[in-house]
């Protein structure tokens, strides 16, 4: 059993040592010679009047939103090779096209509607 | 370029407007200039731009100069340019330093100032180039919409560009023996 | 080069030594750990970012241009490890200044140095940035050394690619830690410094700064300066 | 809830405007205090807030040391202010306290693309002054490097573009090319940049024997690089995005704020002082002016792109052209002696001493000089007090005034747009702040 899962743990393992050597190496050797202005917000070289958080348009989470929702799809596509291969039935194949085509009248209405240009 | 007859019939016409705008004419190295009254230069400016024969409708350079030892001490100068016929006139407009000339460096409050009208609502060019006027050379444009330093530093002490401001800089070491010249207002 | 010339010849008899094994003990050891990349983690580090230097984008003025054509294909800085200009200071290890620095442009370039972030080096290019340059009048910064510490100054005006170019190879082996023997040292004239003749011993920065002001001839043409408020958190 | 959401944008500016009660051209809306108030007015809703942020003298996309002062809402900008002088050197003033032939150096350092353009006006003023003319090779010689200049600062400015715009490629083409004007100016004048090739009288060194040979396979090779840069963005699809219709203003509106240049001729009117009013030996070449239609971003890239030919065109020619004779005037009252006669005859010595030590005086007078730089009419003012000293120097940047315009094609538009109207302007900030 562990035999198949062990270049899974290799690869998980190498991914954490890399990483977190790049995440904290700098901090640890780096010298740390911190200054007033080296902590506040840098706006092109002139201290920045922005003291409240910024609300973010409407038009940005419209976008993000639709951004999840399609890359999800994507997501559930990747297996489609493998599976099709595996099983050799059309059922399967049409299964997918189903999916895919009930995402595209989701992706025309939302075309339609307006929501993918720029406000 | 109106050649010197032509300037002086600019000049009358421009007098029959009104009285005591145009000064004096020259006409030095082919380019004609109007000397003018600063207080009526925006009636010159009006009828040299709107009279449909001369057509200066193009304002190419705003500048101020200071002319220091001469007595009426700044000149604006407006470099009009008619594009239909490629001729370009110049009308300056002198004014005389209401503070008498003393140390300009000093931020005395009361500190009085040239003044001129603005003649951003004839040409809108000049709103850049009155801002520089007044912000080398201290000359007030009545009337500009935002009338304030565009090169200096806001809160810059001083007309830097006027002929008594000293040159500024540090002194360069080891010069000691290098004969200063005497500036021509020492 | 000579230096190392002769320390080359010097070290190929113990290499013959050591092959036929007739080093033995104190020798064998040193000349092992001389071999050896001895690094302390340290030097392992500076070899690693002065092959990696990121300038940061400080075009000023020309030489500006001529700093952008060190990065073209014919003068190309990628081959020091130095291609990725980055325009924030928080990615940036150096900062090129490359221009006149005015005097309204001076606390923004000492703001961007301080939120550079550390270790970072400074080369100031071009007579301008270096000394004011041709412009000694009221708007010009005499020299970007006057507000903020300058490693590397790089003359001409504005100097060719190929001169920035070996001061960068100037500034990659001050990060390694081996800088260049300078002028003094070559020519052993340490000492003869400005500063030298009033307090010999530690140039500190009182005493260069006292010796410059007692050499400074008093010019009839010391300019009105402005006392500089600039930005409410810009530095003396 | 869904509708209200996606309704027109027009209606939702237009209101934001009438909210805020001021119209644009009042001075900045201060995000704090607007931010402060009540947004939740019948007006606007609190989702779009208004925001005042600097993209400062330090940026990668204002090309030089320019600072924007926007007021966005979400990614549409309301308001812009330009600020400037974060550059200024002061060079106008220097120059009141040095010979004239000294103030060369620093009159080629204003705009540090089209520094031949620069010595030409203030050396074409000066002679003006002292009516003193310059040999017929001289002037050829003067519009040769002018011309390799325009094509140079033309090739500086695609290189950044475009890589504002994203086309990085583009920057590594051009400056190859731009390398290769450099040697150039090498060959001829001895300095790639800040050359000061150009004297009062013509210009200071005759060309040597290889340039001839070196520009014309310049010029036999220089026109299928356009072709091969126009192939990579004319029809790039992105480009063609961001550039197409973006940052419109019109003609009329260009001529009240004084823009002359590309920005001019892009928007359709063919006015070029090289055609207009003709100076140096401009009169001799035939070229024509390239002139866009609608005056957007596309328009201004290929009107340049274009221009870059038309110079490659009156290089030939004047190459082809190039009189024999003197390249620099013979006034000695004006003009250095040459060095064997100064070893030989008196006079030569007294005015090689005369000029060298003070420098020749020019009569009292002023005059305003203009000429068609890269980017409009570069104008120069100089007044002569009589003494050896210019009493005032005035430059008439092209990029100073043509920033004003910048306000008009940005403002209404997004942020993506601001940047590409910047980049087709084409500002020098060392020519804006002087």
């Amino acid at each position: 059993m562990l035999q198949s899962y062990l270049p899974v743990l290799v690869f998980a393992g190498l991914g954490i040592v890399v990483g977190g050597a790049f995440a904290l190496l700098n901090g640890v050797t780096g010298p740390r010679r911190p200054n007033p202005i080296k902590g506040q917000p840098y706006e092109c070289g002139l201290p920045s009047h922005i003291t409240r958080t910024f609300r973010f348009g409407v038009s940005f989470y419209m976008i993000a939103m639709l951004f999840i929702l399609f890359d999800i799809e994507v997501v559930f596509l990747y297996p489609v090779g493998v599976l099709v291969h595996a099983t050799k039935s059309v059922f399967v194949l049409v299964e997918i096209l189903v999916f895919v085509v009930l995402l595209l009248v989701a992706l025309i209405f939302v075309w339609r509607r307006g929501a993918l240009d720029w406000k | 370029m109106p050649d010197a007859p032509g300037l002086e019939l600019i000049a009358q016409e421009i007098e029959e407007g009104r009285q005591g705008t145009v000064i004096e004419t020259s006409f030095d190295h082919g380019r004609a200039t109007l000397i003018v009254n600063p207080e009526n230069v925006l009636h010159a400016l009006t009828w040299l731009r709107d009279t449909p024969e001369q057509g200066y409708r193009f304002l190419s350079s705003l500048h101020a100069a200071d002319y220091l030892p001469a007595s009426p001490r700044f000149a604006v100068h407006y470099e009009l340019l008619c594009r239909e016929r490629v001729e370009r006139i110049r009308v300056k407009a002198l004014l005389n330093d209401p503070a008498g000339g003393e140390t300009n460096g000093s931020s005395s409050a009361a500190e009085k100032l040239p003044q001129l009208d603005s003649c951003v609502a004839l040409y809108p060019t000049a709103e850049f180039q009155e801002r520089e006027a007044y912000d080398f050379f201290g000359i007030v444009f009545k009337g500009h919409p935002d009338l304030r330093r565009i090169l200096m530093p806001e809160d810059y002490v001083g007309w830097p560009q006027r002929r008594d401001y000293p040159i500024g800089g540090e002194p360069v070491l080891f010069t000691h023996n290098e004969i200063e010249s005497p500036r021509w207002f020492e | 080069m000579e230096v190392e010339r002769e320390s080359l010849r010097a070290r190929q008899p113990r290499a013959r030594d050591l092959l036929r094994g007739d080093l033995e003990g104190k020798d064998l050891e040193q000349y092992v750990e001389e071999r050896l990349l001895t690094t302390t983690l340290e030097s392992a580090l500076n070899w690693g970012r002065a092959n990696a230097l990121f300038p940061l984008t400080f075009g000023l003025a020309c030489c500006a241009i001529e700093m952008m054509s060190m990065v073209t294909s014919r003068y190309d800085i990628a081959r020091f490890g130095a291609e990725a200009f980055r325009a924030s200071p928080r990615q940036a290890d150096m900062i090129i200044l490359s221009g006149r620095v005015s005097i309204k442009m001076a606390p923004v370039v000492r703001r961007v140095y301080d939120q550079m972030l550390e270790p970072k080096w400074v080369i100031a290019m071009g007579a301008c940035s270096s000394s004011g340059g041709m412009f000694a009048n009221y708007a010009v910064v005499q020299g970007a050394d006057k507000f903020m510490p300058v490693d590397i100054h790089v003359p001409g005006c504005p100097p060719r690619p190929e001169a920035l170019l070996h001061g960068f190879n100037k500034l990659q082996r001050l990060v390694r830690g081996q800088p260049d023997l300078g002028w003094r040292q070559r020519y052993n004239a340490v000492g003869t410094e400005e500063w030298a003749r009033f307090e010999p011993g530690k140039p500190t920065a009182e005493a260069i700064e006292r010796a410059a002001l007692a050499v400074a001839p008093k010019h009839s043409e010391t300019g009105a300066r402005p006392d500089f408020a600039g930005d409410e958190d810009s530095h003396a | 809830m869904a509708d209200d959401l996606l309704r027109d944008e027009a209606d939702l500016t237009e209101r934001g405007y009438s909210r805020l009660g001021e119209d644009p051209a009042s001075p900045l809306v201060d995000a704090a205090e607007v931010a402060g108030q009540d947004l939740e007015g019948p007006g606007l809703e609190p989702e779009q807030e208004v925001l005042t942020i600097n993209m400062g003298p330090h940026h990668p996309a204002t090309h030089g040391v320019l600072r924007l002062i926007v007021t966005l809402q979400g990614e549409r900008v309301l308001d812009l202010k330009p600020v400037m002088g974060y550059l200024h050197t002061g060079i106008e003033k220097n120059c009141e306290d040095k010979s004239y032939w000294k103030v060369i150096p620093f009159v080629e350092r204003m705009d540090y693309l089209s520094y031949f353009f620069q010595m030409e006006a203030f050396c074409g003023c000066v002679e003006r002054l002292i009516d003193l003319e310059i040999p017929p090779r001289a002037s050829y010689l003067r519009v040769i490097h002018m011309e390799l200049n325009r094509i140079m600062s033309h090739l500086v400015w695609l290189g950044t573009s475009a890589l504002d715009l994203g086309a990085i490629s583009m920057f590594w083409y051009c400056f190859r090319e731009r390398d290769a004007i450099l040697d150039l100016f090498e060959m001829s004048a001895g300095q790639r940049m800040h050359t000061r090739y150009f004297q009062v009288g013509g210009v200071f060194e005759d060309i040597p024997t290889g340039f001839g040979q070196k520009l014309r396979d310049f010029c036999a090779l220089m026109p299928d690089r356009i072709d091969q840069y126009e192939a990579l963005l004319d029809r790039n699809e992105i480009f063609l995005r961001r550039t197409r219709d973006v940052g419109v203003v019109s003609r009329e509106r260009l001529l009240e704020l004084g823009v002359t240049g590309p920005l001019l001729r892009a928007a359709g009117d063919p006015w070029d002082l090289r055609k207009a009013d003709p100076y140096l030996a401009y009169g001799d070449f035939d070229f024509s002016i390239p002139v866009g239609t609608v005056g957007d971003g596309y328009d201004r890239y290929r009107v340049r792109l274009q221009e870059m030919r038309e110079s490659v065109r009156i290089i030939v020619q004047a190459l082809e052209g190039l009189p024999e004779g003197p390249w620099i005037a013979d006034d000695r009252k004006y003009v250095l002696p040459p060095r064997d006669e100064v070893a030989t005859s008196m006079e030569a010595l007294i005015h090689h001493f005369k000029l060298v030590t003070e420098g020749y005086r020019v009569p009292p007078g002023e005059h305003y000089y203009a000429i068609e730089s890269p980017r409009g009419e570069l104008g120069c003012f100089v007044l002569a007090d009589g003494s050896a000293k210019p009493a005032r120097v005035h430059f008439r940047d092209p990029s100073f005034v043509n920033l004003q315009a910048f306000r008009d094609m940005s403002v209404g538009g997004l942020i993506a747009d601001l940047i590409q109207n910047l980049a087709m302007l084409d500002p020098i900030l060392g020519g804006v702040d002087r």
